[in-house]
Protein backbone atom coordinates (compact mmCIF):
# COMPACT_ATOMS: atom_id res chain seq x y z
CA UNK A 1 0.00 0.00 0.00
CA UNK A 2 1.39 3.35 -0.92
CA UNK A 3 1.71 5.74 2.03
CA UNK A 4 -1.12 7.95 0.94
CA UNK A 5 -3.28 5.07 1.40
CA UNK A 6 -2.50 4.67 5.10
CA UNK A 7 -3.50 8.06 6.08
CA UNK A 8 -7.44 8.46 7.11
CA UNK A 9 -8.68 12.05 7.45
CA UNK A 10 -12.66 12.66 8.23
CA UNK A 11 -14.63 15.57 9.37
CA UNK A 12 -18.31 14.19 10.48
CA UNK A 13 -21.26 15.67 9.69
CA UNK A 14 -23.54 16.83 12.89
CA UNK A 15 -25.13 13.92 14.78
CA UNK A 16 -22.20 11.54 13.81
CA UNK A 17 -20.43 10.05 16.50
CA UNK A 18 -16.66 8.83 16.11
CA UNK A 19 -16.38 5.07 15.94
CA UNK A 20 -13.06 4.82 17.69
CA UNK A 21 -12.93 0.96 16.98
CA UNK A 22 -12.83 1.74 12.86
CA UNK A 23 -9.76 4.05 13.29
CA UNK A 24 -8.08 2.02 15.70
CA UNK A 25 -8.72 -0.89 13.29
CA UNK A 26 -7.65 1.08 10.04
CA UNK A 27 -4.22 1.66 11.70
CA UNK A 28 -3.88 -1.82 13.03
CA UNK A 29 -1.37 -4.22 10.49
CA UNK A 30 0.42 -6.88 11.22
CA UNK A 31 3.90 -4.80 10.91
CA UNK A 32 2.47 -2.69 13.70
CA UNK A 33 4.02 -3.30 17.18
CA UNK A 34 1.90 -0.16 18.49
CA UNK A 35 -1.30 2.41 18.20
CA UNK A 36 -1.26 5.18 20.24
CA UNK A 37 -4.77 7.38 20.17
CA UNK A 38 -5.78 10.27 21.50
CA UNK A 39 -9.79 11.20 22.07
CA UNK A 40 -10.91 14.68 23.01
CA UNK A 41 -13.64 14.19 25.04
CA UNK A 42 -16.25 17.05 26.15
CA UNK A 43 -16.68 17.99 29.40
CA UNK A 44 -19.50 19.05 31.76
CA UNK A 45 -17.50 22.31 32.84
CA UNK A 46 -15.66 24.74 31.93
CA UNK A 47 -13.79 26.96 34.57
CA UNK A 48 -16.36 25.88 36.73
CA UNK A 49 -19.06 26.90 34.61
CA UNK A 50 -21.43 24.22 33.60
CA UNK A 51 -21.77 23.47 29.33
CA UNK A 52 -24.85 22.61 28.22
CA UNK A 53 -23.78 22.34 24.76
CA UNK A 54 -20.68 22.20 22.69
CA UNK A 55 -21.01 22.65 18.97
CA UNK A 56 -18.06 22.21 16.43
CA UNK A 57 -17.86 24.16 13.04
CA UNK A 58 -15.40 23.78 10.05
CA UNK A 59 -13.35 25.06 7.18
CA UNK A 60 -14.00 21.44 5.85
CA UNK A 61 -11.99 21.50 3.32
CA UNK A 62 -9.19 23.56 4.71
CA UNK A 63 -9.11 21.47 7.82
CA UNK A 64 -8.63 18.29 5.96
CA UNK A 65 -6.09 19.71 3.68
CA UNK A 66 -4.38 21.11 6.59
CA UNK A 67 -4.51 17.50 8.64
CA UNK A 68 -3.35 15.43 5.93
CA UNK A 69 -0.76 18.17 5.73
CA UNK A 70 -0.27 17.65 9.78
CA UNK A 71 -0.04 13.74 8.57
CA UNK A 72 2.74 14.01 5.96
CA UNK A 73 4.92 16.41 8.26
CA UNK A 74 4.43 13.59 10.71
CA UNK A 75 5.24 10.99 8.26
CA UNK A 76 8.95 12.49 8.13
CA UNK A 77 9.54 13.22 11.44
CA UNK A 78 8.61 9.56 12.82
CA UNK A 79 8.41 6.06 11.13
CA UNK A 80 5.02 5.65 11.12
CA UNK A 81 2.87 2.77 9.32
CA UNK A 82 -0.54 4.04 9.69
CA UNK A 83 -2.39 7.54 10.89
CA UNK A 84 -6.04 8.15 11.47
CA UNK A 85 -7.53 11.79 12.40
CA UNK A 86 -11.04 12.44 12.80
CA UNK A 87 -12.83 15.40 14.25
CA UNK A 88 -17.01 15.82 14.49
CA UNK A 89 -19.05 19.04 13.81
CA UNK A 90 -22.22 19.66 15.24
CA UNK A 91 -23.52 19.45 18.72
CA UNK A 92 -21.27 16.80 20.91
CA UNK A 93 -22.73 15.57 23.49
CA UNK A 94 -20.60 15.30 27.44
CA UNK A 95 -18.71 12.55 27.07
CA UNK A 96 -18.38 12.02 23.66
CA UNK A 97 -15.53 12.33 21.25
CA UNK A 98 -14.99 15.38 19.32
CA UNK A 99 -11.48 14.65 17.71
CA UNK A 100 -9.48 11.28 17.69
CA UNK A 101 -6.01 10.43 16.30
CA UNK A 102 -4.36 6.84 16.04
CA UNK A 103 -1.83 6.02 15.09
CA UNK A 104 0.46 2.76 14.72
CA UNK A 105 4.24 2.10 14.32
CA UNK A 106 6.91 -0.93 14.34
CA UNK A 107 8.16 0.80 17.86
CA UNK A 108 6.29 2.57 20.32
CA UNK A 109 8.30 5.74 20.46
CA UNK A 110 7.18 6.83 16.79
CA UNK A 111 3.31 6.01 17.55
CA UNK A 112 3.27 7.78 20.93
CA UNK A 113 5.11 11.09 19.78
CA UNK A 114 3.47 11.25 16.66
CA UNK A 115 0.01 10.94 18.39
CA UNK A 116 1.09 14.08 20.44
CA UNK A 117 2.46 16.19 17.86
CA UNK A 118 -1.06 15.56 15.78
CA UNK A 119 -3.23 16.34 18.34
CA UNK A 120 -1.24 19.52 19.26
CA UNK A 121 -0.61 20.58 15.83
CA UNK A 122 -4.71 19.61 15.20
CA UNK A 123 -5.04 22.42 18.00
CA UNK A 124 -2.97 24.60 16.91
CA UNK A 125 -3.06 25.48 13.45
CA UNK A 126 -6.64 23.57 12.00
CA UNK A 127 -9.95 25.88 11.66
CA UNK A 128 -12.02 24.45 13.46
CA UNK A 129 -14.04 26.12 15.89
CA UNK A 130 -15.85 25.47 18.75
CA UNK A 131 -18.83 27.02 20.68
CA UNK A 132 -20.03 26.35 24.17
CA UNK A 133 -23.11 26.91 25.41
CA UNK A 134 -23.64 27.88 28.99
CA UNK A 135 -27.04 28.48 30.86
CA UNK A 136 -26.01 31.98 30.91
CA UNK A 137 -24.62 32.57 27.26
CA UNK A 138 -22.73 31.20 24.53
CA UNK A 139 -18.75 31.77 23.50
CA UNK A 140 -16.54 30.80 20.92
CA UNK A 141 -13.64 29.70 22.36
CA UNK A 142 -10.22 29.99 21.80
CA UNK A 143 -6.95 27.57 21.89
CA UNK A 144 -4.85 28.70 24.48
CA UNK A 145 -2.08 27.16 22.68
CA UNK B 1 2.55 45.84 0.57
CA UNK B 2 3.24 46.97 -2.83
CA UNK B 3 0.41 45.58 -5.16
CA UNK B 4 2.06 44.00 -8.15
CA UNK B 5 0.02 45.56 -10.51
CA UNK B 6 0.13 47.43 -13.96
CA UNK B 7 -3.12 49.03 -13.56
CA UNK B 8 -3.78 50.49 -10.36
CA UNK B 9 -1.87 53.69 -10.97
CA UNK B 10 -4.49 53.85 -14.10
CA UNK B 11 -8.10 53.88 -14.44
CA UNK B 12 -9.60 51.17 -12.18
CA UNK B 13 -10.53 48.94 -15.60
CA UNK B 14 -9.57 46.10 -14.42
CA UNK B 15 -11.07 44.19 -11.18
CA UNK B 16 -10.57 40.34 -9.90
CA UNK B 17 -13.91 39.34 -8.14
CA UNK B 18 -12.99 37.00 -4.85
CA UNK B 19 -15.13 34.52 -2.75
CA UNK B 20 -15.22 35.69 1.20
CA UNK B 21 -15.93 32.68 3.86
CA UNK B 22 -16.88 33.88 7.14
CA UNK B 23 -16.44 31.17 9.93
CA UNK B 24 -17.77 30.99 14.06
CA UNK B 25 -17.42 34.73 15.56
CA UNK B 26 -17.09 36.48 11.86
CA UNK B 27 -19.96 35.28 10.68
CA UNK B 28 -21.98 35.77 13.97
CA UNK B 29 -20.36 39.37 13.51
CA UNK B 30 -21.11 39.98 9.92
CA UNK B 31 -24.73 37.59 9.46
CA UNK B 32 -23.36 36.12 6.40
CA UNK B 33 -21.53 32.75 5.83
CA UNK B 34 -19.70 33.70 1.99
CA UNK B 35 -20.25 36.69 -0.13
CA UNK B 36 -18.62 37.91 -3.41
CA UNK B 37 -15.71 40.91 -2.97
CA UNK B 38 -14.88 42.79 -6.30
CA UNK B 39 -11.76 44.11 -5.82
CA UNK B 40 -9.02 46.03 -8.36
CA UNK B 41 -6.82 44.01 -9.78
CA UNK B 42 -3.75 43.49 -7.71
CA UNK B 43 -5.37 44.38 -4.54
CA UNK B 44 -3.85 42.37 -1.79
CA UNK B 45 -5.65 39.87 1.10
CA UNK B 46 -5.10 43.25 2.85
CA UNK B 47 -6.87 45.17 1.09
CA UNK B 48 -9.64 42.75 0.72
CA UNK B 49 -9.48 42.87 4.24
CA UNK B 50 -9.73 46.66 4.65
CA UNK B 51 -13.20 46.53 2.11
CA UNK B 52 -14.63 43.82 4.48
CA UNK B 53 -14.08 45.97 7.37
CA UNK B 54 -15.71 49.03 6.05
CA UNK B 55 -18.77 47.31 5.39
CA UNK B 56 -19.02 45.25 8.26
CA UNK B 57 -17.50 47.73 10.93
CA UNK B 58 -17.97 44.92 13.80
CA UNK B 59 -15.35 42.93 12.00
CA UNK B 60 -12.79 45.50 13.86
CA UNK B 61 -13.65 43.99 17.14
CA UNK B 62 -11.58 40.68 15.64
CA UNK B 63 -9.51 42.22 13.64
CA UNK B 64 -6.34 42.33 15.45
CA UNK B 65 -6.72 38.21 16.14
CA UNK B 66 -8.33 36.65 13.27
CA UNK B 67 -5.68 35.08 10.18
CA UNK B 68 -6.93 35.00 6.83
CA UNK B 69 -6.23 31.86 4.26
CA UNK B 70 -5.99 32.10 0.32
CA UNK B 71 -7.47 28.83 -1.59
CA UNK B 72 -7.60 27.11 1.97
CA UNK B 73 -3.90 27.96 3.24
CA UNK B 74 -2.73 30.01 5.62
CA UNK B 75 -1.53 33.34 3.92
CA UNK B 76 0.13 36.89 4.45
CA UNK B 77 -1.30 40.10 4.61
CA UNK B 78 0.52 41.25 1.70
CA UNK B 79 -0.10 38.40 -0.60
CA UNK B 80 -1.96 39.54 -3.88
CA UNK B 81 -5.64 38.30 -4.86
CA UNK B 82 -6.62 36.52 -7.94
CA UNK B 83 -9.78 36.85 -9.84
CA UNK B 84 -11.81 33.39 -8.31
CA UNK B 85 -9.76 33.11 -5.49
CA UNK B 86 -11.41 32.16 -2.38
CA UNK B 87 -10.33 34.32 0.92
CA UNK B 88 -11.43 33.07 4.26
CA UNK B 89 -11.84 35.20 7.54
CA UNK B 90 -10.50 32.53 10.44
CA UNK B 91 -10.84 33.49 13.91
CA UNK B 92 -9.28 32.04 16.75
CA UNK B 93 -9.46 28.26 16.17
CA UNK B 94 -10.23 25.98 19.18
CA UNK B 95 -10.66 22.51 17.68
CA UNK B 96 -10.14 19.67 19.60
CA UNK C 1 -15.59 7.63 43.87
CA UNK C 2 -12.54 7.49 45.42
CA UNK C 3 -9.45 7.12 43.91
CA UNK C 4 -8.66 3.82 43.79
CA UNK C 5 -11.84 2.94 42.05
CA UNK C 6 -10.72 5.10 38.92
CA UNK C 7 -7.57 2.60 38.22
CA UNK C 8 -8.59 -0.54 36.88
CA UNK C 9 -5.28 -3.46 36.17
CA UNK C 10 -6.18 -6.91 34.82
CA UNK C 11 -3.81 -9.17 33.59
CA UNK C 12 -6.13 -11.59 31.57
CA UNK C 13 -5.98 -15.73 31.16
CA UNK C 14 -4.86 -16.93 27.63
CA UNK C 15 -6.99 -16.77 24.93
CA UNK C 16 -9.01 -13.80 26.80
CA UNK C 17 -8.68 -10.91 23.64
CA UNK C 18 -8.09 -7.77 25.18
CA UNK C 19 -11.58 -5.51 24.85
CA UNK C 20 -9.87 -2.06 24.26
CA UNK C 21 -13.77 -0.63 24.25
CA UNK C 22 -14.11 -1.71 27.52
CA UNK C 23 -11.37 0.35 29.19
CA UNK C 24 -11.40 3.34 27.11
CA UNK C 25 -15.16 3.48 28.34
CA UNK C 26 -14.16 2.72 32.12
CA UNK C 27 -11.68 5.82 32.07
CA UNK C 28 -14.17 8.05 30.02
CA UNK C 29 -16.45 10.33 32.52
CA UNK C 30 -18.03 13.61 32.52
CA UNK C 31 -14.81 15.66 33.73
CA UNK C 32 -12.40 13.89 31.29
CA UNK C 33 -11.70 16.18 28.25
CA UNK C 34 -8.74 13.68 27.23
CA UNK C 35 -8.09 10.05 26.83
CA UNK C 36 -4.94 8.60 25.68
CA UNK C 37 -4.26 5.25 25.04
CA UNK C 38 -1.54 3.06 24.38
CA UNK C 39 -1.74 -0.60 22.35
CA UNK C 40 1.06 -3.18 21.90
CA UNK C 41 0.49 -5.75 19.41
CA UNK C 42 2.22 -8.58 18.17
CA UNK C 43 3.85 -8.42 14.89
CA UNK C 44 4.29 -10.55 12.45
CA UNK C 45 8.00 -10.02 12.25
CA UNK C 46 11.07 -9.24 14.90
CA UNK C 47 14.79 -8.93 13.67
CA UNK C 48 13.35 -10.01 9.57
CA UNK C 49 12.55 -13.28 10.77
CA UNK C 50 8.73 -14.21 10.77
CA UNK C 51 6.92 -15.30 14.33
CA UNK C 52 5.30 -18.03 14.38
CA UNK C 53 3.63 -17.49 17.85
CA UNK C 54 4.32 -14.98 20.62
CA UNK C 55 3.35 -16.07 24.13
CA UNK C 56 3.37 -14.18 27.63
CA UNK C 57 3.62 -15.33 31.19
CA UNK C 58 3.44 -13.35 33.80
CA UNK C 59 4.10 -13.15 37.92
CA UNK C 60 0.62 -12.58 38.49
CA UNK C 61 -0.18 -11.43 42.03
CA UNK C 62 3.82 -9.17 41.72
CA UNK C 63 2.45 -8.12 37.79
CA UNK C 64 -0.76 -6.60 39.38
CA UNK C 65 1.12 -5.50 42.20
CA UNK C 66 3.54 -3.61 40.54
CA UNK C 67 1.22 -1.98 37.68
CA UNK C 68 -1.07 -0.85 40.60
CA UNK C 69 2.22 0.82 41.77
CA UNK C 70 2.55 2.62 38.62
CA UNK C 71 -0.72 4.17 38.96
CA UNK C 72 -0.32 5.49 42.29
CA UNK C 73 3.16 6.91 40.78
CA UNK C 74 1.55 8.55 37.67
CA UNK C 75 -1.60 10.24 39.58
CA UNK C 76 0.79 11.71 42.13
CA UNK C 77 3.03 12.81 38.86
CA UNK C 78 -0.15 14.27 36.73
CA UNK C 79 -3.62 15.52 37.29
CA UNK C 80 -5.41 12.13 36.16
CA UNK C 81 -8.79 10.98 36.37
CA UNK C 82 -8.69 7.53 35.24
CA UNK C 83 -6.36 4.52 34.30
CA UNK C 84 -6.23 1.27 33.02
CA UNK C 85 -3.88 -1.36 32.37
CA UNK C 86 -4.54 -4.86 30.93
CA UNK C 87 -2.19 -7.36 30.09
CA UNK C 88 -3.07 -10.57 27.97
CA UNK C 89 -1.22 -13.83 28.69
CA UNK C 90 -1.02 -16.64 26.67
CA UNK C 91 -0.05 -16.97 22.64
CA UNK C 92 -1.36 -13.33 21.25
CA UNK C 93 -2.27 -13.61 17.62
CA UNK C 94 -0.64 -11.47 15.12
CA UNK C 95 -2.53 -8.06 14.85
CA UNK C 96 -4.09 -8.48 18.27
CA UNK C 97 -3.27 -6.49 21.35
CA UNK C 98 -1.10 -7.93 24.30
CA UNK C 99 -1.18 -4.84 26.67
CA UNK C 100 -3.26 -1.56 26.64
CA UNK C 101 -3.48 1.45 28.44
CA UNK C 102 -6.03 3.61 28.87
CA UNK C 103 -5.82 7.31 30.73
CA UNK C 104 -8.20 10.03 31.12
CA UNK C 105 -7.52 13.34 32.30
CA UNK C 106 -9.04 17.15 32.07
CA UNK C 107 -6.75 18.69 30.24
CA UNK C 108 -4.40 16.36 27.30
CA UNK C 109 -1.11 16.24 28.39
CA UNK C 110 -1.69 14.59 31.53
CA UNK C 111 -2.90 11.53 29.99
CA UNK C 112 -0.69 11.76 26.93
CA UNK C 113 2.61 11.94 29.65
CA UNK C 114 0.98 9.40 31.73
CA UNK C 115 0.02 7.26 29.48
CA UNK C 116 3.48 6.88 27.90
CA UNK C 117 5.31 6.78 31.56
CA UNK C 118 2.87 3.74 32.34
CA UNK C 119 4.03 1.65 29.45
CA UNK C 120 7.46 2.41 29.39
CA UNK C 121 7.52 1.38 33.00
CA UNK C 122 5.24 -1.68 32.76
CA UNK C 123 8.11 -2.74 30.13
CA UNK C 124 10.68 -1.60 32.34
CA UNK C 125 9.56 -3.44 35.56
CA UNK C 126 6.97 -5.35 35.36
CA UNK C 127 7.67 -9.28 35.47
CA UNK C 128 5.84 -10.54 32.51
CA UNK C 129 7.86 -12.52 29.81
CA UNK C 130 7.30 -12.92 26.29
CA UNK C 131 8.57 -16.29 24.44
CA UNK C 132 8.96 -15.91 20.60
CA UNK C 133 8.64 -18.91 18.50
CA UNK C 134 10.39 -19.04 14.92
CA UNK C 135 9.85 -21.70 12.04
CA UNK C 136 13.85 -22.19 13.31
CA UNK C 137 13.69 -21.83 17.00
CA UNK C 138 12.40 -20.62 20.00
CA UNK C 139 13.54 -17.40 22.40
CA UNK C 140 12.36 -15.66 25.73
CA UNK C 141 12.92 -11.95 24.79
CA UNK C 142 14.72 -8.95 26.70
CA UNK C 143 13.49 -5.09 26.88
CA UNK C 144 15.76 -3.34 25.80
CA UNK C 145 15.10 -0.34 27.65
CA UNK D 1 27.27 -9.03 52.16
CA UNK D 2 26.75 -9.49 55.81
CA UNK D 3 23.85 -11.35 57.03
CA UNK D 4 22.10 -10.28 59.80
CA UNK D 5 21.91 -13.41 61.74
CA UNK D 6 22.10 -15.04 65.25
CA UNK D 7 22.92 -18.23 64.52
CA UNK D 8 24.52 -18.57 61.58
CA UNK D 9 27.91 -18.95 63.57
CA UNK D 10 26.17 -21.53 65.83
CA UNK D 11 25.14 -25.05 65.44
CA UNK D 12 22.84 -25.06 62.86
CA UNK D 13 19.61 -25.22 64.94
CA UNK D 14 17.41 -22.92 63.18
CA UNK D 15 15.65 -22.63 59.74
CA UNK D 16 13.48 -20.86 57.53
CA UNK D 17 11.52 -22.38 55.09
CA UNK D 18 11.50 -20.50 51.31
CA UNK D 19 8.99 -20.36 48.49
CA UNK D 20 10.67 -20.53 45.69
CA UNK D 21 9.38 -19.42 42.33
CA UNK D 22 10.91 -19.89 38.67
CA UNK D 23 9.53 -18.03 35.56
CA UNK D 24 9.94 -18.01 31.91
CA UNK D 25 14.00 -19.04 31.61
CA UNK D 26 14.44 -20.05 34.86
CA UNK D 27 11.68 -22.43 34.47
CA UNK D 28 12.88 -23.87 31.40
CA UNK D 29 16.30 -24.31 32.88
CA UNK D 30 15.46 -25.77 36.35
CA UNK D 31 12.28 -27.75 34.85
CA UNK D 32 10.13 -26.48 37.65
CA UNK D 33 7.97 -23.80 37.90
CA UNK D 34 8.34 -23.40 42.09
CA UNK D 35 10.13 -25.48 44.92
CA UNK D 36 10.48 -25.23 48.90
CA UNK D 37 13.92 -24.20 49.97
CA UNK D 38 14.74 -25.11 53.62
CA UNK D 39 17.99 -22.51 54.65
CA UNK D 40 19.30 -21.09 57.77
CA UNK D 41 18.25 -18.75 59.54
CA UNK D 42 19.62 -15.34 58.93
CA UNK D 43 19.92 -16.42 55.20
CA UNK D 44 20.30 -13.55 52.67
CA UNK D 45 18.41 -13.92 49.40
CA UNK D 46 21.68 -14.39 47.99
CA UNK D 47 22.66 -17.10 50.52
CA UNK D 48 19.36 -18.98 49.14
CA UNK D 49 20.59 -18.17 45.16
CA UNK D 50 23.79 -19.58 45.73
CA UNK D 51 21.75 -23.03 47.44
CA UNK D 52 19.61 -22.92 44.06
CA UNK D 53 22.54 -22.76 41.87
CA UNK D 54 24.15 -25.76 43.72
CA UNK D 55 21.13 -27.68 42.71
CA UNK D 56 20.63 -26.02 39.40
CA UNK D 57 23.73 -25.54 37.93
CA UNK D 58 22.60 -24.46 34.54
CA UNK D 59 20.66 -21.49 36.65
CA UNK D 60 24.54 -19.73 36.37
CA UNK D 61 24.06 -18.92 32.96
CA UNK D 62 21.39 -16.13 33.69
CA UNK D 63 22.46 -15.23 37.33
CA UNK D 64 24.29 -12.04 36.21
CA UNK D 65 20.89 -10.76 34.35
CA UNK D 66 18.52 -12.45 36.79
CA UNK D 67 17.16 -10.16 40.01
CA UNK D 68 14.80 -11.63 42.55
CA UNK D 69 11.65 -10.58 44.19
CA UNK D 70 10.46 -10.99 47.57
CA UNK D 71 6.73 -11.60 48.78
CA UNK D 72 6.20 -9.77 45.55
CA UNK D 73 8.49 -7.10 45.82
CA UNK D 74 12.16 -6.09 44.10
CA UNK D 75 14.48 -7.18 46.69
CA UNK D 76 18.16 -6.87 47.25
CA UNK D 77 21.21 -9.80 47.47
CA UNK D 78 21.54 -8.80 51.03
CA UNK D 79 18.06 -8.73 52.34
CA UNK D 80 17.27 -11.83 55.17
CA UNK D 81 14.37 -14.10 54.38
CA UNK D 82 11.49 -15.13 56.86
CA UNK D 83 10.03 -18.35 57.24
CA UNK D 84 7.01 -18.69 54.61
CA UNK D 85 8.15 -15.55 52.42
CA UNK D 86 8.09 -16.31 48.36
CA UNK D 87 11.32 -15.63 46.63
CA UNK D 88 11.01 -15.12 42.54
CA UNK D 89 13.61 -15.81 40.20
CA UNK D 90 13.32 -13.03 37.84
CA UNK D 91 15.48 -13.17 34.45
CA UNK D 92 14.88 -10.54 32.22
CA UNK D 93 11.71 -8.84 31.63
CA UNK D 94 9.92 -8.83 28.19
CA UNK D 95 6.22 -7.45 28.88
CA UNK D 96 4.62 -5.07 26.96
Amino acid sequence: MADEDRTLVEILEEHSPIDVAKYMKYVGSPQAGAIATFSGTTRDMFEGKTVLELRYEAYVPMAIRQIKNLCESARSSWNLISMAVAHRLGPVPVRETSVFVAVSSVHRVDSLEACKFLIDELKASVPIWKKEVYTNGEIWKENSE
Amino acid sequence: MEPQTTSSMGANTSTVAVKVLFFARARDLTGVSDMPLVVPTGSTTDDCLNELVAKFPSLEEIRSCMVLALNEEYTSRSTTVQDKDELAIIPPISGG
